[in-house]
C-alpha cells in the first residue's frame, strides 16, 4: 500500500528526491523544518548528501555550489531566511545556476508569528533581491501537489538555467492529506542540457537557439568561469555594452518565450462569469470551498488557480477580464497577487480579501464579496 | 450521528493541552479514514510558539468527495480535554454538533447536550497510564460517530503504537467504544 | 497564561520540627503556581528536604534538616523556591 | 507578586503576565537566568542601567522576563544590536544573551568580530548543544556521534570551541562554567559585567526535550546531574592526559587581560578630534 | 563662501548631519563608499559615532541598536548590501525604531557592474523583506536634493518611526553639481516624539492619536521591551489575533493617513497634455531635458517627478491619467515603478522607456516615446 | 601565448584576452598566484580537477586569469560555495582565494566553520591589511593607528588574528609566509593543498595604492622591502619577547595536525546508512 | 568657440587613460565654473570596475541657466589624451565641435580640424613634470574655448594645487593659455 | 585590454656577455608588454641584472651576472620575466 497520510512539508521531501535531487543545504526555520528532517534522514539513503550550514546564506551558497559540481541542490527556509537568500538569489540567476528554493510562508514581517501561516512573501519572490532578474515561483494548493510542484521546481530550474522559489505557506506545509507516493520511475524527470562540444569550443554562455546554454559541471573536463559580474559568453567579466545589453535580453527571453510551458494554472470560468475569483496557494483551498458555495446559490462565478505565481499570468488574467466584471483576489497578506491583477485587470474591478494575522482567509469571506456584486 | 455529516464533509476538532496528544490523536483518526477508509481527508494544527510548544488544537476534515477549505468552519464535533480548551472552540460547534468533554477537566460545560466521559481516568484505570488518554478519547468519537469505522481506527492506532504497546493502545481504544456505547444506548 | 494568577504558597517552618543540626537553617517556600514540577530541587537537595506529592510536585517534607545551602532556590529554574535564613 | 518578595530575582522580574515562563519544565535557561540576576544585584546595578539584548531561540526568550531595557532581536544577530547600542549608550551596562546556534551558527561572524573590538559588552552563551527553540536539530556545538533531527544518524560534525574562539578573537575575560554550578556561574557573569572589555561565559546547559530525549539521556535531573559528573575545574583538567580531558567540561576562568575597551577608544578618538578642531 | 562643488554622496552626508544623524554603521561598497568616508571623518567632530561593521547585516542591526539607545543613525550601501539588509528593514519595520537606509543603486544582478549606474532596486525597496509591512522611500533628482532629501528621511523616519530608504543611483550620487551648503541652524528637524507619562504608564506600542507611540530610549529611565515578534502594546510577544490586528492596522494607517506629507513630487501638467512623462532621480533629469525638447518642437508634454517612491503616488497619477492618454515612464531598470503606474492608470497607454545596462536613458530615447504619439 | 612556454605559469594560464591583469602595477596579488601556479605544478595536478573559487575584492580576481574550474562568487562567501562543489565533488581539489575583508569581515563565518568542519578546502588568504577594490577602508585585519579612508585618524579597532582564529575553529594546518619570501609561500601552499582536511594560508601582502599611499609607506618595492623586514621565522620569533614578537610578522607552519576530512566522514555516513537499508 | 555653445548647454569631455588625472581636470573645470563664475555645472565620470580603477571619461556641462540631463549628449569640446580615448569618443563630437589632442599621444585623428598640441610633453617641458599634463590640457581648453573665465580656471586650479605646487602649476595652465593662444593666431 | 596583442620580448643571452662567476647562470626574458614596470625585479634582484629604462620599465643590463636564483621571475607579479637555467 503505497497510500499514505502526509505533511506538505514531507511532499516536498519526497518530490526533491523523485525528482533527483541529491544535495540539500540549509538551516532550520519554522514552518519549513520538516523538509531538512526528512531529507536528513532520505538523502543518505539514496547517495544524496545532506548538510545543515551556518545560516542561510552559506546554505544557498552550498547549494549553487554543489549544483555547479553537478548534483541537483535544494535548500528550504522561511521569511526570515528567505530575505538572507536574495543575495545568492541574485547571484543564481545572474551565473544561470539551477537550484531550488522553498519558502513555507510564515506570518512577518520580522520574526513575527513563526508558526502562523501567511502568503506574505509573494512580492519578494519576485523582487527580493537587487537588479533586474527573471525568476519563476511555484505555489502549491495541496499535499500531492507540493509533490507534483517540487518536482517542476527541478525541472524547470534545469531546463532553463534559473533558480525556481517554491512557495509554500504554512497551512500547506503542515497540513496532511492522503497520498499516494508516484512510482519515480515514471516520473518526468529533466536533466541540465549537457555539451556535446569539445571542451575548446565551450561557450557557458553562449546563445543558443533555445536561448538556454549548455551547462557543463566543474569537474567534468569543461573549464570555465562562473561570475556574478556582467560577463561575456565565455564567462569572463566585461564592460561593452555589447555583451551586456544581449546577455540582459537572452536571460529574460529564455523564461518570456516559455510562458507557455511555465506559467501552470486551473481555470473553471467562462465568459458568462461576471466574476471570477483568482487565488493560489491555501487561500485557493477557501476560495473553491466559497465557489462551490456561491454556485450552490445558483451564482455565476468562476475561478483561476495560479500554480506558478512568477511569471504572473497575465495572458489568462486579461483575457478573462474582458468578460469579467469584478475580480476576486483572496490572500493570506494585505494585497500582494492583487496588485499584479489591477495592473492587467483593463476595467474589470478587482475586489482584495485579506487576511494577514496568521489565519486562513474564510470561505465565508469570499462568499461575501462574491456576493457584494 | 452520521447526520452531523453534512455536504459529505465531517469537521472534527480535538483540543487540550500540550503533551495530552491531540495531534498524535487527529493524525491516527486521519490516517483511518485515508489509509483504510479510502476517505479524503485534511489533518491541520495549531502549534505553540515555533515548533517546541505543544498544540492547542488539532482539526481533522473528512470527506467522501474533494475537500477545499482544509480547517474546520463549524465542528461537527468537538472532544475537549481542557477547560480552556472547552471555553475556547465550543462556541465554533455546529448547531446540533457532538460535544464530547473529558469530565475530570471540564466543569464548565456550555451544552447540556455534551456527552461527558471521565476519558484521562478511564486511561488510568484501564491501561494504567494516562497517556493512553488520547486513544481513549478516539475510541469514545469513533464508537459515538462512526466516523471511520472501528476496525480502521483499531489498525490505525496499532500502526503508530511503539512496538510493546500495542495491547495497552488497543484496550485504551476499546475502553473509548464501550465508553461510547454505554452512552448510545 | 490567564491574567489572574493565584499564587499557592507551601511554607513550611523548620521550628516545628526537631532541631538535630547546628549551622545556619532555612526556611523553605514553594510557590506552587510558577513550580513546574521539574523534580530538580527534589533529586539535588543535600539533605532530602524535599519529596513529591502525587501530582508530582514537590512538597517540604523535612523542614527540619535544611541547612539554607541554597542549592535549591539558586537551581529552580522557575523562580519557584525561596530559602531564607533563619538566625539561629 | 508581593507574596515573593523574598526571592532576589523578583526585584528584577518584571510584574507582568509573563510567568511561569515559556521554558519546558526542568530547562536549565531559568537556572542561567537566575544566576545573572544574582550577578547584577550583586554588582548593584540601576535597572535602567542595565540593557538586555537576545537573539532568537529558547534562550532569546530570556529577556522579555527581566524588568531592565529589553531587546529581543533577530536570530544570531544579538551582539550586532548590542554594538550599536553600547556606542551609543557607553554607560549602560550591555548584556546578550545567546544559544548556542544563535551565537555560534548564524551569529558566529558577530561573536568573533564583537571579541576582537573587545567592545564592552558581556556575552552570555547558553550552550545546550542543540537549536532547542526549532524542536532539536544539531547545532555547531552538537557532540559528534549526538543524534539530531537533522542528524538521524548521528552528528559527524565536530564542536565549535566557543571560548578557545572568543579568546583567539581577543575578548578580554572568558570562562565556562555550568548550571550545575549555579553559583560559579553567578560568580563568572558578575566577573564579566565587571569587565571593561569583551566579557564571554559560556554557561553550559541541556536540553532534555530535544537533544536528551534523541539521545536517551534522561530528564531534566539526568542532565543536571551529569553536567556534575563530566565537568571539571579548570586545575584539575589541567593534570589529566589531554585525551582525558577531551571528554570533560573545563569549567574555570579560562581567559582574563586587561585591554582597552573599544568604546572608550572611540571617546578618546572624538576628544582628540575635537581638541584639534577646537584648535586650528 | 559656502557655495561648493560637491557629489550627490557627499551631500547625503551633510544632509545626515544637517538632520541631527549621530551615529553610521556601515560596510563599504561600491558605489555609495563616500558616504561613510565623509561621515567617517566628519561625525567625530560633532560627538557623533562611525564604526565600519562586519557585514551589511550587522550595520543596520548596530544601526537599530543606536537608535534604540537615542542616536538618530544611518547606514548606506548598494545592491548587493542592500539585499542582506533586508531581514533588518523588516525588523525596524516591526519594532518601529527610526533609521535611515541609503542605496546608491548600481547596476545588478548580483554583482552587476559595481561602477555602473541603476534603478533597479526600486520595488526590492518596497518588497525586499518578507511580510506585509509599510515602509518609506525618497528618490532625490540632483545633489543638492541629495541633502534635501536626506533631512526629509531622517524627519519622516522620527517622525514615523519607521526605517526610511534612501534611494539614489549612481548617476546622482557619484556626480558634481554646484552646492549652496544651508545654514543647519535654520534647517527643519524632526525630533522622536519624547513621552511625558511616568515609566509605570509607558507603552511603546501602545495606540495614540497620530498612530505613532512616542518613543523612550533606553537608559532614560523607561525600561521596556522590543521584538520582532507580534507585540501587545507593551512590546511583549503576543499571538492574540485581537492583538496583532490593531498592530497591522495601526503601523499602515501611521504611513496611509500621512500621504500627503509623505508623497512628495513636483508636477508639471495640465489637463490639456495627452501626454506626461513619469520619472524619478537620475531618469527625471533624461526626462525634463526630453520635455524641454518636446515643448520646444511645440509638442504638449507634461511631466511629474516622483520624489518619495514609496508609498507609490497613487493619487496624482491616477488624477493625471483621467485626462493624459499616453504616460511615459524611463527608467534605468527593466520597468519596476511602471508597473505601478500601469497598475493606476486606468486607460491611459503606458510606455516604458528602459535601459538596464548602466547607462542613462536618453533624452533622445524619451523624445521618440513622446514623438510616437 | 606561444612565445611563453618557458613560464611555468603560462600552461595554467588562460589563453585569453585578460593580460595583463587588472591589479595595480607591484601588487602582491599576483606573486601569490604565481605561488599558487608552482603548487600546483609541483604537486601535478590536472587542471580538470582543480576548482578556484573567490569572493568579491582584488584578490577575488584572480581566478579569472587561471585555466582551472574557477567561480567568482559573492562577498565574503567563497568558501560557503566551495563546501557546496566539495561535497557534490569531493575527488576536486577546492581552492578558495579571498581578501582579508571577504575572508575575516563578512566572511568570517564562513570561515570559522569551514575550519570547525575540516572540510577538505584550501583556503588562501592574501592579507594586504585592508579593503582594496573598493577604494582603502580599513578592514579587520589594519593595524591599529593604520589610517584608511573610513579611519582617517587612525583606525582603532585590533586586527583580526587569522591564523591562530583558524587554528581555534578547528583547521587541520595553518601557516603564514609572504609574498617577499615566494618560495615558502609557494611551499606552504603546496602543503595546504596536499592536506586532507581544511587548510589555511595566509599570504601577507600589501596594498600601496590604497593602504600604502594612506600611510606614507611608498612604493610596491618598498612595501616588499618591509615585509622582508618585519616578518620572521617562527623558530626565530620564539626567542623574542612577547612585546617584540608583536610588531613581526611570524611566518612558518603554524599548526599542523591529522583530523578526519569531512566528505571523507560522510562517505562513511553514506555507506553505512546504505549497508543498514540493504541488510534489511 | 562661443558658438559651441549651444541652447546655452556646453558639454565638455575629457578623455584619457586612468593616471593622467582627467577627473581631476574635469572637477577643476567645474569648480571654476560654478564657483568663481557662478554658473550651472554638472560633472561625471566613468569609473572602472569598482572604484580603485582609474577613469576613461569624465564631462562638464555648463550653462548658465538649469541643467537636466546631466552628462554630454554630444560634445562640444573633446579632450582626447591618448589614442584609445579619442578612437572611441571623436565619433559623438557635435557637428563643428573642438577635438583637442595630446599631438604625441594621440597619431590617427579623425578629423583634420582637431588642435594638436604635445600637451604632456609641453608639461614635461615646461614644469619638469608629466603630471602636470591635465593642467595644461585645462589651459588649452579655456585659451581655446573661454568656458570658464581665464581667472576663474586660475583660481580653480590654485585652490586644487597641492601645498608647495601652485608655482608648477601657475605654469602649466599658463603653458596652455600660451599654446592656445599659438593655435588662435 | 584590446584583442590583438603583440609580444614584445627582449630577450639577453649571457653568452655575449663575459663569465665571471662560477655556479648556475641563467637567461633572463622580459615580455614588455606584460610588464608594468613596478621595478620589483630591479629593486631586489641580488646580482643587479636590471636596470630601468627611460620609461621606468626593467631592461636587462648585467645578463652575465644572472645566477639563476629565480628571484625574479617568482616575485614578478605580471609573469612577465623568464629565467631559464642555463646548463654550465
Ligand atoms: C534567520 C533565521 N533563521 C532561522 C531561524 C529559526 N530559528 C529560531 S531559533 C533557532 C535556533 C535556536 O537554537 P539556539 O540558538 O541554540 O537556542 P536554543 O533554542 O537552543 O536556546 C533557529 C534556527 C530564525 N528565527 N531566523
Ligand atoms: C555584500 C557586499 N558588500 C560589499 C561589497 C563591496 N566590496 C567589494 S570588494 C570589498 C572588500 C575588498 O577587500 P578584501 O576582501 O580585503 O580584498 P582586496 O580588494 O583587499 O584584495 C568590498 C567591501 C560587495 N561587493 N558585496
Ligand atoms: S526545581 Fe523549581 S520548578 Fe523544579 S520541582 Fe523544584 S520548585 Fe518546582
Ligand atoms: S537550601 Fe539546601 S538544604 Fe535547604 S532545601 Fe534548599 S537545597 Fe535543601
Ligand atoms: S526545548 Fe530544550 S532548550 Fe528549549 S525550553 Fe525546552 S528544554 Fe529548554
Ligand atoms: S588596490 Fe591595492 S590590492 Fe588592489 S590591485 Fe591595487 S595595490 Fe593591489
Ligand atoms: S617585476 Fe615584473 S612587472 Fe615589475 S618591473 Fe619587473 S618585469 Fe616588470
Ligand atoms: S634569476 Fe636571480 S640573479 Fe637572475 S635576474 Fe633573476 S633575480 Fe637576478
Ligand atoms: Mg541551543
Ligand atoms: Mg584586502
Amino acid at each position: 500500500m503505497t497510500v499514505k497520510l502526509m505533511q506538505g512539508n514531507d511532499a516536498v521531501g519526497w518530490g526533491a528526491l523523485a525528482a533527483g535531487c541529491r544535495f540539500y543545504a540549509g538551516y532550520p526555520i519554522t514552518p519549513s523544518t520538516e523538509v531538512a528532517e526528512m531529507l536528513s534522514r532520505e538523502l543518505p539513503k539514496v547517495g544524496g548528501k545532506f548538510i545543515q550550514m551556518e545560516d542561510e546564506i552559506a546554505s544557498l551558497a552550498a547549494c549553487i555550489g554543489a549544483s555547479v559540481g553537478g548534483l541537483k541542490s535544494m535548500t528550504a527556509t522561511s521569511g526570515p531566511g528567505f530575505s538572507l537568500m536574495q543575495e545568492h538569489i541574485g547571484y543564481a540567476a545572474m551565473t544561470e545556476v539551477p537550484c531550488v528554493v522553498v519558502n513555507v510562508q510564515r506570518l512577518g514581517p520580522s520574526t513575527g508569528q513563526p508558526t502562523s501561516a501567511s502568503q506574505g512573501d509573494v512580492m519578494q519572490a519576485r523582487w527580493g533581491t537587487h537588479g533586474d532578474h527573471p525568476i519563476i515561483a511555484l505555489c502549491p494548493t495541496s499535499v500531492s501537489q507540493s509533490f507534483d510542484l517540487t518536482v517542476k521546481a527541478f525541472n524547470f530550474s534545469e531546463k532553463y538555467r534559473t533558480p525556481v522559489i517554491l512557495l509554500l505557506d504554512e497551512v500547506i506545509g503542515h497540513m496532511r492529506e492522503k497520498f499516494d507516493m508516484p512510482d519515480f520511475d515514471a516520473i518526468e524527470r529533466v536533466d541540465r542540457i549537457a555539451t556535446d562540444v569539445p571542451p575548446e569550443w565551450y561557450k557557458p554562455y553562449g546563445d543558443s537557439l533555445s536561448d538556454v546554454p549548455p551547462m557543463a559541471n566543474f569537474g567534468d573536463g569543461y573549464r570555465y568561469h562562473i561570475t556574478g559580474l556582467f560577463h561575456d559568453p565565455h564567462g569572463y567579466p566585461t564592460q561593452r555594452l555589447d555583451e551586456i545589453d544581449p546577455w540582459i535580453k537572452r536571460v529574460h527571453r529564455k523564461i518570456e518565450r516559455n510562458l507557455h510551458d511555465i506559467v501552470l494554472y486551473e481555470e473553471d470560468w467562462d465568459p458568462t462569469n461576471k466574476t471570477v475569483v483568482v487565488s493560489y496557494g491555501a487561500s485557493a483551498r477557501s476560495a473553491r470551498h466559497a465557489v462551490k458555495l456561491a454556485r450552490q446559490h445558483r451564482l455565476k462565478v468562476g475561478e483561476i488557480t495560479l500554480l506558478t505565481i512568477w511569471p504572473f499570468a497575465e495572458e489568462v488574467i486579461a483575457r478573462m477580464a474582458r468578460t469579467a466584471r469584478r475580480i476576486i483576489v483572496p490572500e493570506m497578506n494585505l494585497g500582494q497577487l492583487a496588485l499584479e491583477v489591477e495592473r492587467v485587470a483593463g476595467r474589470s474591478k478587482v475586489v482584495r480579501v485579506n487576511r494577514a494575522n496568521g489565519e486562513m482567509v474564510t470561505p465565508q469571506e469570499i462568499l461575501d464579496a462574491i456576493e457584494g456584486s | 450521528m452520521t447526520k452531523t455529516i453534512q455536504n459529505d464533509r465531517t469537521e472534527i476538532r480535538l483540543a487540550g493541552e500540550g503533551g495530552q496528544g491531540m495531534i498524535l490523536a487527529a493524525i491516527i483518526l486521519a490516517e483511518a479514514a485515508a489509509i483504510y477508509d479510502g476517505k479524503n481527508v485534511t489533518q491541520t494544527q495549531v502549534y505553540g510558539p515555533e515548533a517546541r510548544g505543544g498544540a492547542s488544537k488539532a482539526e481533522v476534515v473528512i470527506s467522501n468527495g474533494q475537500i477545499d477549505h482544509p480547517e474546520v468552519i463549524n465542528a461537527d464535533v468537538l472532544v475537549a480535554m481542557s477547560q480552556e480548551a472547552c471555553d475556547k472552540y465550543a462556541g465554533n460547534l455546529k448547531k446540533g454538533g457532538l460535544l464530547i468533554v473529558d469530565e475530570e477537566k471540564v466543569g464548565r460545560i456550555p451544552s447540556n447536550k455534551a456527552v461527558k466521559i471521565p476519558i484521562t481516568q478511564l486511561a488510568e484505570a484501564r491501561t494504567g497510564r494516562t497517556i493512553t488518554a488520547n486513544v481513549v478519547a478516539l475510541g469514545v468519537l469513533v464508537g459515538l460517530t462512526d466516523v471511520v469505522s472501528r476496525m480502521s481506527i483499531e489498525k490505525a492506532v496499532l500502526a503508530r503504537a511503539p512496538k510493546g504497546t500495542e495491547d495497552m493502545n488497543r484496550t485504551a481504544l476499546l475502553a473509548g467504544f464501550e465508553a461510547a456505547d454505554m452512552v448510545k444506548r | 497564561m490567564t491574567d489572574e494568577q493565584v499564587t499557592v504558597e507551601k511554607t513550611a517552618t523548620p521550628a516545628a520540627a526537631p532541631q538535630a543540626k547546628k549551622g545556619p537553617r532555612g526556611q523553605v517556600t514553594i510557590f506552587a503556581n510558577w513550580c513546574k514540577g521539574c523534580g530538580i530541587c527534589v533529586a539535588f537537595c543535600p539533605t532530602g528536604v524535599f519529596a513529591l506529592d502525587d501530582t508530582d510536585h514537590p512538597v517540604v517534607v523535612h523542614p527540619e534538616k535544611c541547612t539554607a545551602c541554597h542549592w535549591c532556590d539558586t537551581h529552580c529554574p522557575d523562580f519557584a523556591i525561596v530559602v531564607k535564613k533563619i538566625a539561629p | 507578586m508581593a507574596q515573593h518578595e523574598e526571592h532576589t530575582a523578583y526585584e528584577y522580574l518584571r510584574p507582568s503576565k509573563k510567568f511561569p515562563n515559556v521554558w519546558c519544565s526542568g530547562c536549565g535557561i531559568g537556572v542561567v537566568m537566575s544566576a545573572l540576576i544574582r550577578a547584577i544585584d550583586n554588582i548593584g546595578l540601576e535597572k535602567d542601567n542595565v540593557a538586555l539584548v537576545s537573539g532568537i531561540g529558547c534562550t532569546g526568550r530570556m529577556p522579555v522576563y527581566m524588568d531592565f531595557n529589553t531587546m529581543h532581536t533577530t536570530h544570531g544577530r544579538a551582539l550586532a544590536f548590542a554594538t550599536g547600542l553600547k556606542i551609543a549608550r557607553p554607560e549602560l551596562k550591555v548584556i546578550t544573551i545567546m544559544g548556542d546556534g544563535d551565537a555560534l551558527a548564524i551569529g558566529g561572524n558577530h561573536f568573533i568580530h564583537s571579541a576582537r573590538r573587545n567592545i564592552g559588552i558581556t556575552a552570555i552563551v547558553v550552550n545546550n548543544n542543540i537549536y532547542g527553540m526549532t524542536g532539536g536539530q544539531y547545532s555547531p556545538t552538537t557532540p559528534i556521534g549526538g543524534r539530531a533531527t537533522t542528524a538521524p544518524y548521528g552528528n559527524i560534525e565536530p564542536p565549535m570551541p566557543i571560548c578557545e574562539l572568543a579568546q583567539a578573537a581577543g575578548a578580554s575575560y572568558v570562562a565556562r562554567s555550568t548550571v550545575y554550578h549555579a553559583a560559579e556561574l553567578e560568580r563568572y557573569i558578575e566577573q564579566a559585567i565587571r569587565k571593561d572589555g569583551f566579557g564571554l561565559v559560556e554557561a553550559v546547559s541541556y536540553c532534555h526535550t530535544g537533544y536528551g530525549r534523541l539521545n536517551k539521556l534522561g530528564t531534566a535531573v539526568d542532565m543536571m546531574r551529569a553536567l556534575k559528573e563530566t565537568s571539571m575545574a579548570q586545575a584539575a583538567a589541567q593534570k589529566l592526559a589531554p585525551e582525558e580531558r577531551e571528554n570533560k567540561i573545563v569549567r574555570g576562568v579560562l581567559h582574563d587581560v586587561e585591554r582597552v575597551e573599544y568604546t572608550a577608544r572611540y571617546q578618546q578618538l572624538i576628544d582628540q578630534v575635537q581638541q584639534s578642531i577646537g584648535g586650528r
